[in-house]
This record gives C-alpha cells, structure tokens and sequence, in this order.
C-alpha cells in the first residue's frame, strides 16, 4: 500500500473543508461539534500520514493527545449545551449569544 | 500476507452474512399491512405514542462523560503495558501519577454523588 | 492462494461462531429445563415425527432461525425504517468480526504450508477486540431511538450506559493481563501459555491473574446483556427493552448478539486465562509430559487436539455463563451501577497497579 | 491504489453526510463511519495502534456521547430554510478557499519522493508507547490534568441542569 | 609571568560539590525563620536559629575549607546550583566557588559573625524586636556569605545588593528616631551611587569580552582574558576598573562615599562591628583582591586606587583625633583602616590588603564589641569625656579592648604589626613614597586616637555622673566571651604573616598566591631585608609615638588637648566639622537634585505621564465602544473569523514560500 502522502494531505484538506463548512452553515450546535471533530480528524489524518513520511512516532504521539483533547472538548461542551438547553429550550446556534457585548 | 488484508475479508463476509440475516425475514416473511400491528407496543394499553419529549435522567449522561473520560485513562495504560518491563519503574511512576490525578476526578465525582443511582 | 487461505479461515470463525451461538440457542432451553426441572424444547421434529426417534437437538438448531426468518418483518408506525434495520445489523456485525483476531488453534501444517488457525493475526488483536465490543453499544441505542417506543427507547438509554459502564472495568482487567504477558497479539498470548510453572502447572493466565479473570467475567457477562444484568431487555419492566418492536429475523439478530457475545466472552477467558488452544504438555512434536515421558503425536493431530481442546474449553465457559443465566436474580439498576463503578473501576485499577509493582519487584511474575 | 480511492471517496461521502443530513441521529452515524475510516486509512498509514484506538475512543466513546446527547434533548430535526443565510455562503466560500489552499499545498509543495522504507516494527504499539512515555511524558501527565478538569466541569455543567 | 598565573589559576584542580550552597543557605533559613518568629512573636526561637545558623554555616565552611586543604595549592570547589541567566553568547549560572581568598573571607564572615551574633544574644536581649534583629541578621550573612561565594560579578552583585538592604535595615533597626531612619537613609543613597557605577562597569566589561568572543562574567574567564583585554583595548580595562572602583568606594566607605559609615553608628552595636567593621565594608577590598588580574593591567587604575585609600587612610585618621563618640572614633578608624587595605591593594600587595582585612576583622570587631559592651554598662552613653576610670568595674572589657587598640595601633607583635607593615612596605617597594609618608602619619594617628579614647574611658579618676555610676555592670557572659576570643585572634591572627625570611615567612601570601596577581606584577623593585627592618621600627617608632603622646595629653597632664585645641583653633574647628563633608555634599548635590526630582514628579509625572496615559485609556474606552458591536455573541461568527484568519494565514504563507 504505498500511496504517496500527498493523496493523503489532499483527502486530510477535504475533511477538513467539509467539516469547515459544517461548521460554519450548521445551526445545531451538536451537530457543529461533530463537525469539529471532522476537522480535527482530518488533523489526526495529517500528522500520521507526515509521521509516516518522516519516519517518525512523534506524529503518531500527538494524535493520542489530539483525541484526549477532543474528549475532553465533547464531554465539557455538550455539558454546557445540556446546561444551555435547559434554560432556553434550543440548541441553535444563532438564538444562543449569552457572551453578546 | 497483511493480516489486515484478511481483516477486511472477514469483515465483508460478516457484512454480507448479517446483512442477509438481517433482511432474511424482509425477503421470506409476508407482509401484510396492519393497523394494529404497525402501532408500536405498550402491553396492549392504546399507546401514548411517539418518544419526541420524552426526557431522562442527565444521570445517564454523566455516566456517559465518565465513560469516555475513563475509557481514555484505560486507552493509555494500553501502550504502558506493553512497554511496561523496559519502562521499569519510572514507567510505574508516571502511571502511577496519571492515575492518583484521575483518582481525583472519580474521588470528586464520587463525592458529589454523581455515582448515585436510585 | 493466500486469499483464499484467509477466506476459509475467516468462514471457518464465523461458522464456529454462527453454530455455536445456534447450538447455545438449544442449550439455553435445554440447561434451563434441566435447572427449573423442566422437560425443555423436545417438539419439534422433522416430518411430523414419522421418523422412530425424537432428533431434538437438530430440529431445535434448525427450527429456530427457519422459524423466525419467515416471520413478518413488522416497522412501527412513524419509525425510521433504515435505522430500524441498521440497528440489528451495527449489533451483529462487529461481534461477527470480533471472531477473526481469535485464535482458535495453533498452526496447521500442510506439506510445506503453515497456516496460522486465526482469521487475521493482528498485533493489537486485543484493542481489536474491546474496539469491536464498543462499538456494539451502537445497536443497542440506535434499536431503543429508531423503534419509537417508550420501552424500547428505555431499555436502549439503560442498555448503552450499563454496557460503557462495564466496558471500563473490562479494559482494566484486560490491561492487567497485558501486563503479565506484554503483548496485544491473542495469538502470541496464547502461544505465551504454552510452558510451565515450576515444570509441572501449566502457565495459564489464570493463575498469574485471578482477580481479573473475575472482574472481566462479571463485566463480560455484563457487556452481554444477560441476566443478572438484563436490565435493557427486562421482560417484567420493558417488555423486551430495545428491541421490543422488532420481530423476524431482525429480533433474532439482536436475541444471537446476547450469545455471540457470550460466546466472545467465553472465548477471551480462554484464550487469555484458560490457555486459548493450549492442550497441557501438549507440543508441536507430541507430549512432553513432567518427568520427561514422551509421546510422539504426528502433527495434524496435534492441531486436530488443540482445536478441539479449544472448542471445549469455549463450550465450559458458555455453560458457565448459561449457569449464570439461571442462578442469579435480576440487579437493580443502581445495584448495576454501583457494582461498575464503585467496585470493579477501583478493584480494576488497584489490580493493574499491584500487578506492576509485582512485574518489577519478582521477574518470574511475568509470562515471558 | 485503488484501495485508497475506494476509502477516501467512502470517507468524503460520510463526512459530507455529517454535514449534509438535516436528522442529528443521521449526522453522527456519519460521524461514526467517517472516523472508522480515517481508522482505515490509518491501517495503511501503518498505525495500527493509533487505528485501534481511534476505533475505541471515537467511535466507541465520543460519538456515544453524542448520540446520548442527541436522544437527550431530542432535537428535533433541522428546518432547513429556503434560502441560506449570508453567514452561511460566507462559510461555504472560506470553507472552498480553505480545502484549495490546503489541498494545492499538499500537491505543489516539494512533491515527496515515494514513500520512505520504514525501519521494522514502525508504527507498532511498543515504538510508540516508548515514545510516548519518554519523550511524551510530561504532555502525558499534562493529558491527565486534562482529563480531570473535563470530568470536574462536565460534571459541574450537567448537575447544574439537575438542578434548575 | 603574570599569564603564567592566570592559567594556574583557570587549570587548577577543581572539585564539584553540592555543600557550598548550604553556606548561604541555612543563615537563610535562619532568616525565614526569624521572620516567623519576629511575626508571631516567638522570641526564644530566634535564640536558637540566629547564632545557631550561622554557627553551622561556619562548621559547612570549615569542611569545605579543609576539602579545599585537600586539593593541590590553587585549587577550588565549585557548587553549580543552576543556570540563572542564558541569552545568546552570555551565560550567567548561579555558582558557587571556594578557593584560598574565599576561604578566608568564609571563615571570617561566618567565625566572626558567629561570635557577634552570640554576642548579640546579651546585647539584645531586653529589645523587643530581638526576632526582627535576628532575621536581619541572618539575612546579612546569608547574603555576605553569597558576595564571596560567587564566581561571577552578577552573582557577586546578588550579594553585594542585600548586604546593601540588610545595612539599610540595621542602620534604621530603631525606625521610630528619625535619625536612626535618616542615617540608614544616607547609607542606601550613597551605595546606590556605587551600586551604579559597579553595574555600569560590569555591562562594559561583558560588552568589552563579548567583542574578544568570550562573554562571560564568571571571574576566571575575565582574569584569563584579562591580558588579552588589555592587549585589545587598555582603555576600556582602566574605565571598568575605576568605575567598580567607585563601587567599592560605596561599599567600603572610601572618599568620597564615606560620609554614610559614620552616621551608620546608629545602628546596634553587633550591627556596627559585624557590618560596618568586620564584613560588608571590606567587600569593596575583597572585589578589588579578586580581579587583581584586571586591575595590574591598569597602572592608572591602581594609581588612583592606592592614591585614594591612602588620602582616606589619613583624612578620616585626622577626623577621628577629635571624636568624643566612641562608635565615631571606631567609625573613622574603620574607614581609615580600610583605607589601609586599599592602599594596600593599591600598590599591588593584594595578598598585604587581604591579610590586612582579615586582622583587622578581627580586631575591629573586638573595639566594636567592647564599645557597646561599654555603652550597655554606661546606659546608652558614649561620649568619652563622661567617662574614665572604667578599669575597675569593667576588667574584662577594659583587657579585651587595651589588646584591641595595642591591636590596632600596630604594636608588635599583634595583628596589625604585620599587615599594616606589609601595606606600607608594599607602598615602599612600588615607589609610591609618597603615599607611604601618608600612611606612615595615619598610623601615628590611629595610635594616637586609640589610645586617647582608651585613656578618657578607662583610665584615670572617673566622670561618669551618678545615676550611671551606680548600676555600672560587667557585661553577661555571652557578651565577655567573644570578647576574649576575638582578644586572642587578635593577638594571633598576624603571626600567620610574617615579613620574608622571618621564622616561616609569608605562609598568607602564598595561600593567597595563585588566586590573586603577584606583587612582581607591576616591577617591584625588590627590597632587602635590611630596609625592611628599617621599615618595621620606623612605623612601630612612630606607632610608639602616637601612643606616648595620647598618654602624655589625656593621662599624665590632662588639659593638655584642650589647651592644643585652643591653641590651633581653625584647625580643630576644621576636623571638629569633618571638613563640612556633609555639608558640602548637601549643597552641590542634594539639594539640586531635589528640586531636580521635584520638578520631574510635579511636571513630568503628574502632567505628562499621568495626562499620555489617561488619554489612552479614554481612546480606548471609546474605541471599544465601536468594536465591540463585533462581539455578536453568535459561535459562528467567531468561528468564520478565525477560518477566514487561516484562509489568509495560509495564503500568505503560500504567497510567501
């Protein structure tokens, strides 16, 4: 299987656009989590295949800390939508600007 | 051979076989068109009817967030076990101070009760 | 050549796994039967009984799946009809999977051919395997959300979490036992088995770690959603649980994932505490029994052994998990819970811990 | 070759499934297959252990949690409007742009000569947990810190719905 | 020859050890403690940790001293405790180092400040803010203990800085007298000018090495590239030598930064003898002895480095005639005698300035110490003329400081018989005879002075008025002891360096000798052992002298001072003003400076500064008010601003590479 790691970084690009793009049109805020969880495996998706390229773990070792960091980010963010939700009965995006000035 | 060459065999087979197990009863059973029978089951009472509102306990949510944070913990001490014996006892140490920490959280987590179920 | 080696392997689990998972379909009736003094399944018969003798146990493995195949496949009202078929199939097929990283034999020789009795040899057979069982949660859930019904969505919300909840302590137990043999790879593990302590016991998991023998059966039997855990599906309280809007040949996939995943567990114990398809004293060339007694055995039926010694050691642990079934009343649900998280979690953690410290304090710990 | 085609198309599917489908429920079985298959592609990248654990962490655990989530609050399924927002298109564009800039990188940057020959037992669990315990020890036991503070503020986060 | 002696000294053996740290570092925990204790009022602890800290400083010292015994001659400990500073070529670790002018300072720092400290013990004991003393104390050996430990100029500086603070906060230990407040005041203020110039001269000398390629400050690499220095750029040598000269004015009370050490007086006497005599003041010395490699290179330097310890010598000697104040009298002898070692070092007898800082340290401390003994016997009254006759009621202290100024006043065969000869010997030897004559008269006077002050306070029919008569006390035994002790050293410390030839010779010099640059550095002529002689009776000669006429005036004929005093009567009105030093100092530079600073506060400051900032903060304010309507609140929109941020990131990039 010696695909050369362009394809990979070029597929990496596109899921990372996609998710970009859920990000940004979504107004579900669940959903626009999952999509960052797009980009960040498009991210993952990177660094093992340059870790591959230039034959080293150290790319692979991050991807470990990316995941954890990913948990972390889903448990404590649905947390607050859960929190949210429970008061203004909505998960849209768009209705939802506590931080407004 | 790569063995995740024969994985993959594997996989599509059992993906073909559950497959057809799955529709089997779709391809040979009959199919005839009930109202009573498309009414979803509630022990015979009539039924209050769809699930859209129905809220539960965030109880299970927590255990779903303990879950993943724990199941992290574990996904590390994977890699740690099996490198374990060159580690030596540093490799201990580290695990060990990885754990008291996560020890923390479930300590918290126990205290305020989120473990309780009733 | 090779692929079609691979192939017949990987038909060969799954048929272990499909007819084993049949035939604890009858023992099940049967072994309750016995338990609850009970005659058991002994009606069906081929021919309408024109035969002279009563092939109760063939009818029974046939005439259960020909039975619930030719059900209706009933969809509730308002239900998402994919989802309501991707449910049983998420159920089923990673557990099929799960089957091909096991070994079930040693190797097999052929003239100048060995072949390695394991579908795939993966290195990180065991994270393939707890990957695989997680992923089983997904039926469960997406059973309970797409029939649109109160118990079955009930029984999925209680099923997915009793199942993560118990996957915990089944990592931890299993990270025990890496520990002691140092490797992910099933089959090296099970090759680990092989020598003996002290020249005369054989070097089983189970005897390094006995504590996480048991938490990971108890989790196991968890994982599978029998009783005494059989929380999601409880007949008296939800009706079936999750799937009780399925029927058909869709309702018998989820009833199989319960036995595959019995099956799962007893082959784990096996392979990881119980030798996998070690036959003690038992060696490539024959035996070599304590005291240096020595037994030629020709190859084949070394392998033929091993097979076998393997597929009986699976069936005593099924049987057990069956005893289980029968024995023990229904938890309840914080009864569940507590014995998860505030039991094997720390037991499991303080067990990889001691076994550590053991591992560098006494070398012989470990099984090299 | 073909192989690679064959998932990366599967994967860019899925992933615009997550994006696409306007059911939640749809969107993270989206999810799901799409890091199943990034999974895969970290198979032929050899990472097999970081393929495995993508498997467990991911698909076993955070896309769970979103399901819990999702069952949790119910959502109902997204109205899509007839005309998309200007913030919308905005996004549509950026997210184009981005994929051209990144994707022209990957190919016009010093093209790679071929893949490397790996040294034996690249990518495996030992090599990478030695790594990941010498030089990763500190992000390591950071990781853990983490971990506790995400348990402590979910938790916090949740129970504050309980009692509201 | 010289280089010779700077590799020796850059290759000698050289031990790695982790104890040194403990020297400074337990008076430190001294000191913590004493905080504690000083803010929660535990008194009887501070009993214990102050002199016990150091106590066990001095045996850590001892060790390390005889390690260092163990080592070939030249040798030294090195404690690396961890790099302080590292930017580009310039790496600064805090180090610690012993080697043979370390030693001694180590042991005296950490002997002597022992004793004191029990001393202190009596001294103290019915003050109230014994525990505060005490931290401060301790914080000053700790400190004292890290100026000499250092093996670099920053680190130097570290201690060099809190010896600074801690002599500012024992000048002004008794706060609630203005005086007291003020005096600590002056010494801050006028270090500082010191300090100044010490720092400005060691950027030029990092900036100086840096262009040789070599940017360092530790004091080996400078003495090793100290020859190529002056080879590059002889100018730069004499600006660094005499701006940390300046510094070690300050420190050292030398004109013309001495005006602070006498009002430093007000501070406790332990504070007086332990500071202000003893450590703190010869560290300007010390410094100069460790980079003599640098300042040989430099015959200016020297130059005026000699020329202004001894005009110091006899100008402050001068002023001490006419003293009343014990502690005054003692506080210009001390600058005097400093000015004694600068001399010495000035003429390139480094090893004659060392020997002379130690004996002195000895019997400096002793007069110091006795002094105040005195002064706790008189209640607080120091003036001689209200005393007399002190013999009978206070023997110890009356023996104790007779050795003291028979110390001073270079009476063979104690202490200062044989540093001082050795200084003005040097000064001979180099040609500065000149500066020998002065010399040679400050020694007259200082016999004269001393013993003026003995006679008025302990001999003839007492003055003392009633009230203080009557509860005339010996002092406690924690007091009379270290008196006897120093008395001894004082008699001893010389005999470890006699004149060449003499029994066992220099053993001091050649201690000394590879750390420090050799006399022959800058052409010794050498002297025989005839003039050498002739030397030694002309100063003991005219040391009698001193001593007989301070007889003559204050004992035998009393009045006789007095009927001088009228006699030249500008003269005494001169010294009686210490030259109007002070005053003159206020006038040019105070005063101007204040008003200077006053302007600056009410003009720049207040309008200016205060206006520019204020300003911006309204600028902002109102700017924000447009901005922030960006904060929409909405996740998105954030979000589409950083993806656009990364879109333009990357195209940049890419447009770039």
């Amino acid at each position: 299987m010696n695909v050369p790691v362009e394809n990979y970084l070029v597929l990496a690009a596109l899921i990372f656009a996609i998710g970009c793009a859920g990000v940004l049109t979504r107004r579900n805020v669940i959903v626009i989590l999952m999509s960052v969880e797009l980009m960040l495996n498009a991210v993952n998706l990177t660094f093992v295949a340059l870790s591959r390229q230039l034959v080293s773990m150290t790319g692979q070792m991050i991807v470990f800390f990316v995941m954890t960091v990913a948990a972390a980010e889903v448990a404590v963010g649905l947390a607050i939508f859960l929190a949210i939700y429970s008061q203004r009965r909505t998960v849209n995006a768009d209705e939802i600007s506590l931080l407004r000035w | 051979m790569n063995p995740y060459i024969a994985l993959l065999i594997s996989f599509a087979l059992c993906a073909i076989v559950a497959g057809i197990m799955c529709g089997a009863s779709w391809l040979l059973g009959p199919k005839v068109e009930n109202k009573a029978k498309s009414e979803i089951f509630e022990t015979g009472n009539p039924p209050i009817g769809s699930i859209r509102g129905i809220r539960f306990p965030v109880k299970f949510y927590l255990t779903a967030i303990l879950f993943v944070v724990f199941d992290i913990e574990v996904v590390f001490m994977y890699p740690w076990a099996v490198v374990f014996r060159r580690l030596g006892w540093i490799g201990l140490a580290e695990m060990a101070v990885f754990i008291a920490v996560l020890g923390v959280g479930l300590a918290y987590v126990w205290r305020v009760g989120a473990l309780e179920w009733d | 050549m090779d692929f079609l080696i691979s192939f017949v392997l990987a038909l060969v689990a799954l048929l272990i796994l499909l007819q084993l998972t049949v035939l604890l379909l009858w023992v099940e009736r049967k072994g309750s039967a016995l338990i609850q003094d009970r005659v058991g399944a002994n009606r069906a018969n081929l021919f309408g009984g024109l035969l002279p003798f009563n092939l109760g146990i063939v009818n029974t493995l046939m005439a259960d799946p020909l039975k619930l195949f030719h059900k209706e496949d009933i969809i509730p009202k308002d239900a998402d009809a994919f989802l309501h078929w991707l449910a049983p199939f998420i159920a089923v097929l990673p557990l099929f999977v799960t089957f091909a990283v096991v070994p079930f034999g040693d190797v097999l020789v052929l003239g100048e051919r060995v072949i390695n009795l394991q579908a795939a040899d993966v290195n990180v057979g065991l994270l393939f395997v707890l990957g695989m069982v997680s992923l089983g949660v997904y039926g469960v859930v997406i059973g309970g959300w797409a029939s649109n019904s109160r118990y079955a969505f009930l029984g999925g919300v209680r099923g997915s979490a009793q199942m993560v909840s118990y996957e915990i302590g089944m990592g931890l137990a299993l990270v025990a036992v890496v520990l002691t043999y140092g490797s992910l790879d099933l089959q090296e593990i099970a090759r680990a088995q092989g020598q003996l302590m002290w020249g005369v016991i054989p070097a089983w998991g189970v005897f390094y770690q006995p504590l996480a023998l048991v938490l990971f059966f108890i989790a196991g039997i968890a994982e599978s959603k029998r009783p005494p855990f059989d929380l999601p599906e409880a007949e008296s309280e939800l009706v079936a649980g999750f799937y009780t809007e399925y029927s058909g040949s869709k309702q018998s996939m989820f009833m199989m994932s319960d036995f595959i995943e019995v099956a799962i567990v007893a082959a784990l114990v096996t392979t990881l505490f119980f030798g996998g398809w070690q036959v003690p004293y038992l060696y490539r060339d024959g035996f070599h029994l304590p005291g240096g007694f020595f037994f030629g055995v020709p190859s084949l039926v070394v392998t033929i052994l091993q097979v076998g010694a393997f597929l009986t050691k699976l069936f005593i642990f099924c049987w057990l998990q069956i005893l289980v079934r029968w024995t023990y009343p229904r938890m309840r649900y914080d009864q569940l819970m507590n014995l998860g998280w505030k039991r094997l979690l720390p037991i499991g953690l303080a067990n990889v811990v001691v076994t550590a410290v053991l591992v560098l304090a006494l070398e012989g710990f470990t099984v090299p | 070759m073909i192989a690679f085609y064959f998932i990366a198309i599967l994967t860019l599917a899925s992933a615009l499934m997550v994006v696409l489908h306007r059911n939640p429920i749809y969107s993270a079985l989206g999810l799901v297959n799409t890091l199943f298959l990034i999974a895969v592609s970290f198979v032929m990248l050899d990472a097999e252990l970081i393929a495995m654990l993508q498997v467990i962490v991911y698909a076993g655990a955070i896309v769970i949690l979103f399901l819990f989530v999702i069952m949790l609050l119910n959502v109902e399924t997204e109205v899509r409007t007839a005309r998309v927002s200007r913030l919308g298109t905005a996004g549509l564009v950026l997210a184009l742009l981005l994929a051209l800039e990144l994707g022209v990188f990957a190919l016009v940057r010093e093209p790679s000569s071929g893949t490397p020959e790996l040294p034996a037992g690249f990518g495996s669990t030992e090599l990478l947990a030695e790594t990941l315990f010498s030089d990763g020890m500190l992000s390591f036991e950071l990781t853990s810190l983490l971990l506790l503070v995400a348990v402590v503020g979910a938790v916090v986060m949740a129970r504050r719905k309980v009692e509201s | 020859m010289q280089p010779e002696h700077a590799h020796t000294a850059a290759e000698a053996v050289v031990a790695a050890t982790s104890l040194l740290r403990w020297i400074p570092l337990l008076p430190l925990i001294g000191f913590g403690v004493g905080v504690f204790a000083a803010s929660t009022n535990r008194r009887s602890l501070v009993h214990v940790t102050g002199p016990g800290s150091v106590l066990l400083a001095f045996v850590v010292s001892v060790i390390a001293v005889s390690q260092l015994w163990a080592l070939p001659a030249g040798g030294a400990l090195v404690d690396n405790v961890y790099t302080w500073i590292s930017v580009g070529m310039l790496k600064i670790d805090l180090t610690f180092r012993v080697d043979a002018l370390t030693s001694v300072m180590l042991l005296i720092i950490t002997g002597i400040g022992f004793l004191i400290h029990l001393y202190a013990l009596g001294y103290m004991h019915d003050d109230a803010d014994e525990a505060r003393f005490f931290s401060y104390l301790n914080l000053f050996v700790a400190s004292m203990l890290v100026l000499v430990l250092a093996d670099s100029l920053p680190v130097v500086f570290i201690g060099w800085e809190g010896v600074g603070v801690c002599s500012y906060l024992l000048i002004g230990f008794w706060y609630q007298d203005m005086a007291n407040a003020d005096a600590g005041r002056k010494a801050m203020l006028t270090n500082r000018v010191g300090d100044a110039a010490f720092l400005i001269g060691m950027f030029m000398l990092v900036w100086a090495l840096h262009d040789l390629g070599a940017a360092s400050l530790r004091f080996e690499d400078v003495n090793r590239m100290a020859p190529q220095l002056g080879a590059a750029a002889p100018h730069v040598v004499t600006a660094v030598c005499l701006l940390l000269l300046i510094g070690a004015t300050g420190k050292s009370a030398q004109i013309p930064l001495y005006v602070w050490l006498p009002d430093a007086m007000a501070g406790p006497t332990p504070v007086s003898a332990l500071i202000h005599a003893a450590t703190m003041v010869t560290a300007g010395v010390y410094m100069i002895a460790r980079l003599s490699p640098l300042y040989v290179l430099s015959p200016a330097a020297l130059d005026v480095v000699a020329t202004i310890g001894a005009v110091t010598a006899l100008f402050a000697a001068t002023m001490a005639l006419v003293q009343n104040d014990l502690k005054k009298i003692l506080a210009y002898s001390t600058i005097s005698q400093i000015g004694y070692m600068v001399l010495g070092v000035g003429v390139g007898s480094f090893s004659g300035g060392v020997f002379h800082l130690m004996t002195h340290a000895c019997f400096k401390a002793l007069l110091f110490l006795g002094a105040g003994s005195v002064m706790h016997a008189m209640s607080g009254e120091l003036d001689v003329h209200k005393m007399g006759g002190l013999k009978k009621q206070l023997p110890t202290t009356r023996w104790t400081f007779l050795v003291g100024c028979l110390a001073i006043a270079g009476v063979p065969p104690l202490a200062a018989f044989f540093s001082k000869d050795m200084i003005l010997e040097a000064a001979f030897a180099s040609g500065h005879v000149v500066l020998w004559l002065i010399g040679l008269a400050a020694a007259g006077m200082t016999a004269f002075y001393m013993f003026r002050a003995y006679f008025l306070a302990f001999e003839g029919e007492s003055r003392v008025d009633h009230h203080a008569a009557h509860h005339l006390h010996e002092s406690p035994s924690t007091m009379t002891i270290p008196l006897m002790v120093l008395a001894v050293l004082s008699i001893v410390a010389g005999w470890v360096g006699l004149p060449h030839g003499v029994l066992w010779g220099d053993r001091f010099g050649h201690y000394l000798a590879p750390v420090l640059a050799p006399h022959d550095a800058l052409g010794h002529h050498e002297i025989g052992g005839g003039t050498v002689l002739l030397l030694t009776l002309v100063t003991t000669g005219v040391a009698a002298l001193g001593i007989f006429v301070a007889y003559s005036f204050y004992l035998k004929s009393p009045g006789t001072a007095d009927r001088l005093a009228e006699r030249f009567r500008g003269v005494y009105v001169v010294l009686w003003n210490k030259y109007w030093v002070d005053e003159i100092y206020d006038r040019l530079i105070i005063t101007p400076y204040v008003i200077f600073s006053k302007f600056f506060w009410k003009v720049v400051d207040a309008m200016l500064i205060d206006g520019v900032v204020n300003g911006a903060g309204v600028i902002v304010g109102k700017t924000s008010d447009v901005w922030r309507r960006l904060e929409s609140g909405n996740v998105q929109h954030y979000a589409a601003a950083m993806m656009l941020g990364a879109v333009v990131t990357c195209g940049v990039y890419w447009w770039l590479s």
